[in-house]
């Protein structure tokens, strides 16, 4: 599936004890009518209370947020997160099913070099700066998102450099902590 | 040779007035010592120290603020039209020092009965009024030569607040001229103090309706709508610095000094005080000894001065009180409350002088 | 007022008022373009760019202690949020059990900071209507809980109190009786500040009917915290999704969920107040049974490769935390997701056909805190017809108009 | 004429007026410094006045570490103020970056922006540490100008350090 820790994944399923039932529940409803949208041997529920990843493939992911609103009433959006996982890219959409009381976390991967996805802004308007700030920052592109802009990066900042990939080096290299460059000269400044 | 020495002495005997005890000396001073007693009552209502270190309790922080702006570097916008954008606030300046010199402080003319100010005419009542319009368009121009979005929006926002409030100030302050039937302020305080207590209650309505008013004229919270702190910065004030900005704040607290001033003489009964008292003895030899000889200069001006830190003192309290209102909220709550209350006012003092006080007898 | 009904009158000119970078509404750096016609708000943009410090790709060259510590100063406000929310996530992610007395002080500390936080917001709204002299007594009154924390934890903002595994700081048991008397003597006050809210003539005509935010446009627009609550959304990390103390106090039942259907700046006001008063009778249950045991539970600085996500209900909101640990002890990806950034969508709606002189209540009433946000939303104007200036014009236009205005006149 | 300078320039050191401006911090200083305007620890004895534009202020309060996109507008707005201008960096970020020192979007103190004349260390300082600084500004400015420091505050007194249980007295102290 990805990267290094693909043997020592960070998946940590809980079992199918008391505790984690309306979880698991839910997880097999997604699993039933979703199948073809949904990679099954990658969803699971986490060991911590309330907790429910699925990953879902990039093409069908408007169709999984439209099933879910339908189907689960999913209106708390929490955040769209971006990972990077080697030679793949991730984007992590959080949400909160809140009469179930559960998180679920929508995964979609996306390769490398061609870093696309359709966006889901129209559906759920809560994620329209997230997914600007996934695409300065990871170079995911979320296709048809309405109003793409810079967001928090200055405005001198090169167009293709993304900063919080693991493959990005501080071109300033990171200021040593303890060196004490003091107050710059006054003509500098 | 005679009448050429009289005319210098008379000079210099005029120069003395204009420039330095019931003029422009005396009233800067004045000036500074309201501002110090606003700023003290207004921190200690918040339970605050309020200014502390320097003078005793932090009496000669306002002079010290003063002094320090004039010292500063001045800076003139560069899209602001240069010559008119340092006029306004010499004009500022110059207009309250005209108004104050209206005030009765000090007998002036002995010939014309009561303390008389410096330049007291019949009819300075109108060009009172007339004036105070004057300085409002000033702060209107001031803010569009400074050519800074926060200036323009402030400015427009100082005209409608002035323009609704322009018009209770006027029928407040003409109330007493009804009563007393005369257009000079000095003798329409004097007229006062000889009528009737009866009409001093006629005087009730006027005295809070201009309260509010100046409130306003002043921009003070809770109408300082313009240069509210948070919303646009300092607004018509915000390009302004340096001297500019020190002659503007002197302005300011001129014309605090003129309206707690106007409102002693008007409605408190001026530098009036122990002859109100029914006793022959202070109301009969003591004014006749005020009035005459040097006993005057000084027991007039002090309480002058007691009557209107009142004054002060109460529009600082408002101050404190109220939050900031929105311009729209006192655009409406002066066109529907304090023009009605105003009108209303002056009808019941019409009413009162025509109908009921001839009934009761009342002279 | 020019009347903006029949188009055929002139239309007043569209001036667009810079709020910011560096304006007394505003305690942060955020740049807010308000589109005016006249003196109403046509269109709102806000961006808050200037805060971006880079915090997530810092985190990833720390280890877990030392990120506790970055991520605490994200916020000054809301720090404790933050240093517990992390603390919790990396816990989670090594799945170890922390002693029932280290759990009962760190929710006391999270509410012990909703309360200074929603006072300190109470002043800045109270500052923000020109209403300065409550402003100082709120102020003064949230000394009294600012000197608990400092008590507690020896620091009056930045308090550290958390650590992998549990709290670094013990509550001595002869400081109870005085935090006990310190929480009726704020509750009082806050009871007085509640009559002052509800019936202080002009406060309450500048809050009531601004800023209207409606049930499902909250919704729609993923608002949190009290900004949600007070458009009637039951948002609420401590009652949907309880973690560390919350689980035993939401067993006992006497603390519900406190939602108001104004839907406008008053409600949200009134949601905190109430909140603030919940909040305090929390900390006094959580001090009155709080069992004694030790306070910390030793963990191996090296995490097993997990992937955790926290959440806690942070004074303006849900705080997120989405934590990938690889078996070193740093961690492989940490999101940050404050609750202010999930506010700045519904906030620009709300913005737009208010007066200019509401901008700083609206702006203050979702309690923005710019430091734990850094991205920025541009909002259309509605569909008037008139031109609308692209976000880079409307900056170069504002650059250009700074530069007309050097410090000096040549 | 001697007597005049002298006192204009006392009267820069007793009205020092102050404008406070965010740098991309953590807002942690921000509140220290208006809690040090408040009730408490009462700034205004000194005669410090928060104004809102930086035409009209003497000193400018900066806190935060300068972060890439808030430099050029850092380096306006303190050209805009009035020339005998000083800066005072706040808390540990406007002093040397902080935490965030070495973050690829921070400068790393506000002293690689603008010239600053005085620090105020803390992470954040206590309201009752600004005070000390803005009183050890004013005696160090008095100094250059001349004026004997001991009269610019003689009655000063340390502020009320809060004792460790301070909930009555804090209280009290307040109350006063």
């Amino acid at each position: 599936m990805s990267g290094a820790e693909a043997e020592v994944t960070e998946r940590r399923p809980a079992e199918r004890d008391e505790l984690h039932k309306r979880e698991y529940d839910l997880l097999d409803t997604i699993l039933q009518d979703m199948a073809d949208a949904v990679v099954a041997e990658e969803c699971y529920v986490h060991v911590q209370p309330r907790r429910v990843f699925v990953r879902v493939h990039p093409d069908r992911l408007r169709e999984f947020i439209r099933y879910m609103q339908r189907e689960h009433d999913m209106w708390q959006v929490s955040t769209l997160s971006g990972r990077d996982l080697g030679d793949d890219l991730q984007a992590n959409y959080h949400f909160f099913l809140n009469d179930k009381k559960i998180a679920i976390t929508i995964k979609v991967n996306v390769p490398r070099d061609k870093p696309e996805y359709p966006s889901i802004t129209d559906l759920v308007p809560g994620v329209d700066f997230v997914e600007n700030e996934i695409r300065e920052m990871f170079g995911i592109v979320p296709v048809g998102h309405p109003n793409p802009r810079r967001c928090e990066l200055p405005e001198n900042w090169p167009g293709e450099e993304y900063p919080l990939r693991k493959d990005w080096a501080d071109p300033r290299g990171l200021m040593k902590r303890s060196k004490t460059t003091g107050p710059r000269p006054k003509e500098e400044l | 040779m005679q009448a050429a020495l009289d005319m210098i002495v008379e000079l210099l005997v005029q120069g003395f007035w204009v420039l330095v005890f019931p003029g422009i000396f005396f009233v800067t001073s004045l000036a500074l010592l309201w501002e110090w007693i606003d700023r003290k009552v207004y921190a200690r209502m918040q339970n605050r120290v309020g200014p502390l270190h320097t003078g005793w309790h932090g009496i000669l922080q306002p002079l010290m603020d003063f002094l320090k702006l004039l010292s500063k570097e001045d800076l003139t916008p560069k899209k602001a039209d240069r010559r008119s954008f340092a006029a306004v606030p010499v004009v500022l300046l110059v207009l309250s020092f005209v108004l104050c010199m209206f005030l009765p402080i000090v007998d002036m003319n002995p010939a014309v009965p009561g303390v008389q100010g410096i330049l007291s005419f019949e009819g300075d009542l109108v060009l009172i009024l007339f004036i105070s319009t004057l300085i409002a368009l000033v702060i209107i121009l001031a803010g569009y030569f400074s050519s800074n979005p926060f200036g323009q929006t402030g400015a427009a926002r100082t005209g409608m607040l002035l323009v609704s409030f322009e018009i209770p100030l006027i029928l407040a302050l003409v109330t007493p001229a009804f009563l007393t039937g005369s257009l000079c302020v000095s003798t329409i305080m004097y007229r006062l103090t000889q009528m009737s207590p009866a009409y001093v209650w006629l005087l009730v309505l006027p005295f809070v309706i201009y309260l509010i008013a100046s409130q306003a004229e002043l921009e003070r919270i809770p109408f300082d709508v313009s240069h509210a702190e948070t919303e646009i910065v300092h607004g018509w004030q915000v390009e302004f610095s340096g001297k500019k900005l020190a002659l503007i704040h002197m302005a300011e607290d001129i014309l605090l000094v003129f309206s707690a001033g106007i409102a002693t003489t008007l409605f408190l009964g001026g530098p009036y005080l122990l002859e109100f008292i029914p006793l022959s003895i202070f109301s009969v030899e003591f004014a006749a000894i005020a009035a005459t000889t040097w006993v005057g200069w000084v027991y007039y001006p002090l309480v002058f001065m007691f009557k209107s830190a009142l004054v002060v003192v109460i529009l600082s309290n408002m101050r404190t009180l109220f939050a900031r209102w929105r311009i729209d909220q006192i655009v409406r709550y002066g066109w529907k409350v304090m023009v009605p209350l105003a009108l209303l006012s002056v009808m019941l003092v019409q009413v009162a002088l025509v109908y009921a006080f001839p009934l009761l007898g009342v002279m | 007022m020019t009347s903006t009904s029949n188009r055929t009158v002139v239309i007043p000119p569209r001036v667009s008022i810079p709020i910011g970078p560096q304006h007394p509404a505003l305690k942060e750096p955020a740049m807010f373009k308000l589109t005016v016609e006249g003196e109403l708000i046509v269109d709102a943009e806000v961006n808050i760019g200037y805060n971006h410090r880079g915090v997530e790709k810092l985190a990833e060259s720390n280890t877990h202690i030392q990120n506790l510590y970055l991520l605490a100063r994200i916020c000054g406000i809301c720090s404790a949020t933050h240093n517990g929310n992390y603390a919790q996530a990396v816990e989670s992610a090594a799945e170890v059990e922390i002693p029932e007395r280290a759990r009962y002080i760190r929710t006391l500390i999270w509410e012990l900071d909703r309360i200074h936080s929603h006072i300190l917001w109470l002043g800045v709204a109270f500052h923000e209507v020109g209403f300065d002299t409550a402003f100082m007594y709120t102020w003064r009154d949230r000394e009294v809980a600012m000197d608990m924390l400092e008590s507690i934890s020896g620091n009056r903002v930045h308090h550290d109190m958390n650590t992998v595994g549990g709290v670094r700081r013990d509550v001595p048991d002869e400081l109870v009786p005085k935090l006990l008397r310190g929480f009726d003597k704020l509750k009082e006050r806050m009871r007085y500040y509640r009559d002052v809210v509800l019936h202080e003539k002009t406060f309450w005509d500048r809050v009531a009917g601004v800023g209207i935010l409606e049930t499902d446009v909250a919704k729609k627009m993923g608002a949190v915290g009290p900004t949600a609550r007070g458009s009637n959304v039951p948002v609420d990390v401590r009652f949907n999704d309880p973690t560390q103390a919350y689980v035993p106090m939401m067993d006992t039942g006497d603390f519900e969920m406190i939602l108001n259907d104004r839907c406008d700046v008053a409600g949200r006001t009134i949601v905190r107040v109430e909140e603030t008063i919940q909040a305090i009778e929390m900390c006094s249950w959580l001090v009155k049974n709080m069992p004694d045991g030790p306070i910390r539970e030793r963990v191996r600085p090296r995490i097993q490769p997990n992937e955790v996500l926290a959440r806690h209900e942070a004074p303006r909101g849900e705080l997120i935390h989405y934590l990938v640990t690889n078996g070193t002890d740093k961690p492989e990806r940490i999101k940050v997701r404050a609750p202010t950034h999930a506010n700045w969508v519904s906030m620009a709606h709300t913005l737009k056909g208010n007066y200019l002189a509401d901008a700083p209540i609206i702006l203050a009433a979702i309690d923005p805190c710019y430091s734990c946000t850094d991205r920025v939303v541009v909002v259309d104007a509605d569909e008037q017809k008139m031109e609308l200036v692209p976000l880079d014009v409307l900056r170069v236009r504002a650059n250009k108009w700074y530069k007309e205005n050097p410090r000096r006149d040549e | 004429m001697g007597f005049l300078r002298r006192l204009v320039d006392k009267a820069k050191i007793k009205s020092p007026w102050v404008f406070h401006f965010n740098s991309g911090g953590c807002n942690g200083c921000d509140i220290e410094i208006i809690a040090a305007l408040m009730p408490r620890l009462d700034l205004e004895r000194f005669g410090v006045k928060l104004v809102g534009s930086p035409r009209h202020a003497d000193i400018m309060l900066c806190t935060g570490p300068v972060t890439e996109q808030i430099k050029p507008r850092l380096q306006r707005i303190y050209e805009q103020m009035a020339e005998p201008k000083y800066v005072v960096a706040i808390g540990s970020c406007a002093c040397s970056g902080g935490v965030f020192r070495g973050a690829y979007n921070v400068l790393g103190g506000v002293d690689q922006a603008i010239p600053v004349t005085a620090y105020v260390p803390g992470c954040p300082p206590k309201p009752s540490a600004i005070m000390h600084g803005a009183y050890q500004l004013l005696q160090v400015l008095a100094e250059i100008m001349g004026v004997s420091p001991k009269e610019l505050a003689p009655e000063f007194e340390e502020p009320p350090a809060p004792t460790v249980d301070t909930t009555e007295t804090g209280a009290e102290v307040a109350q006063t």
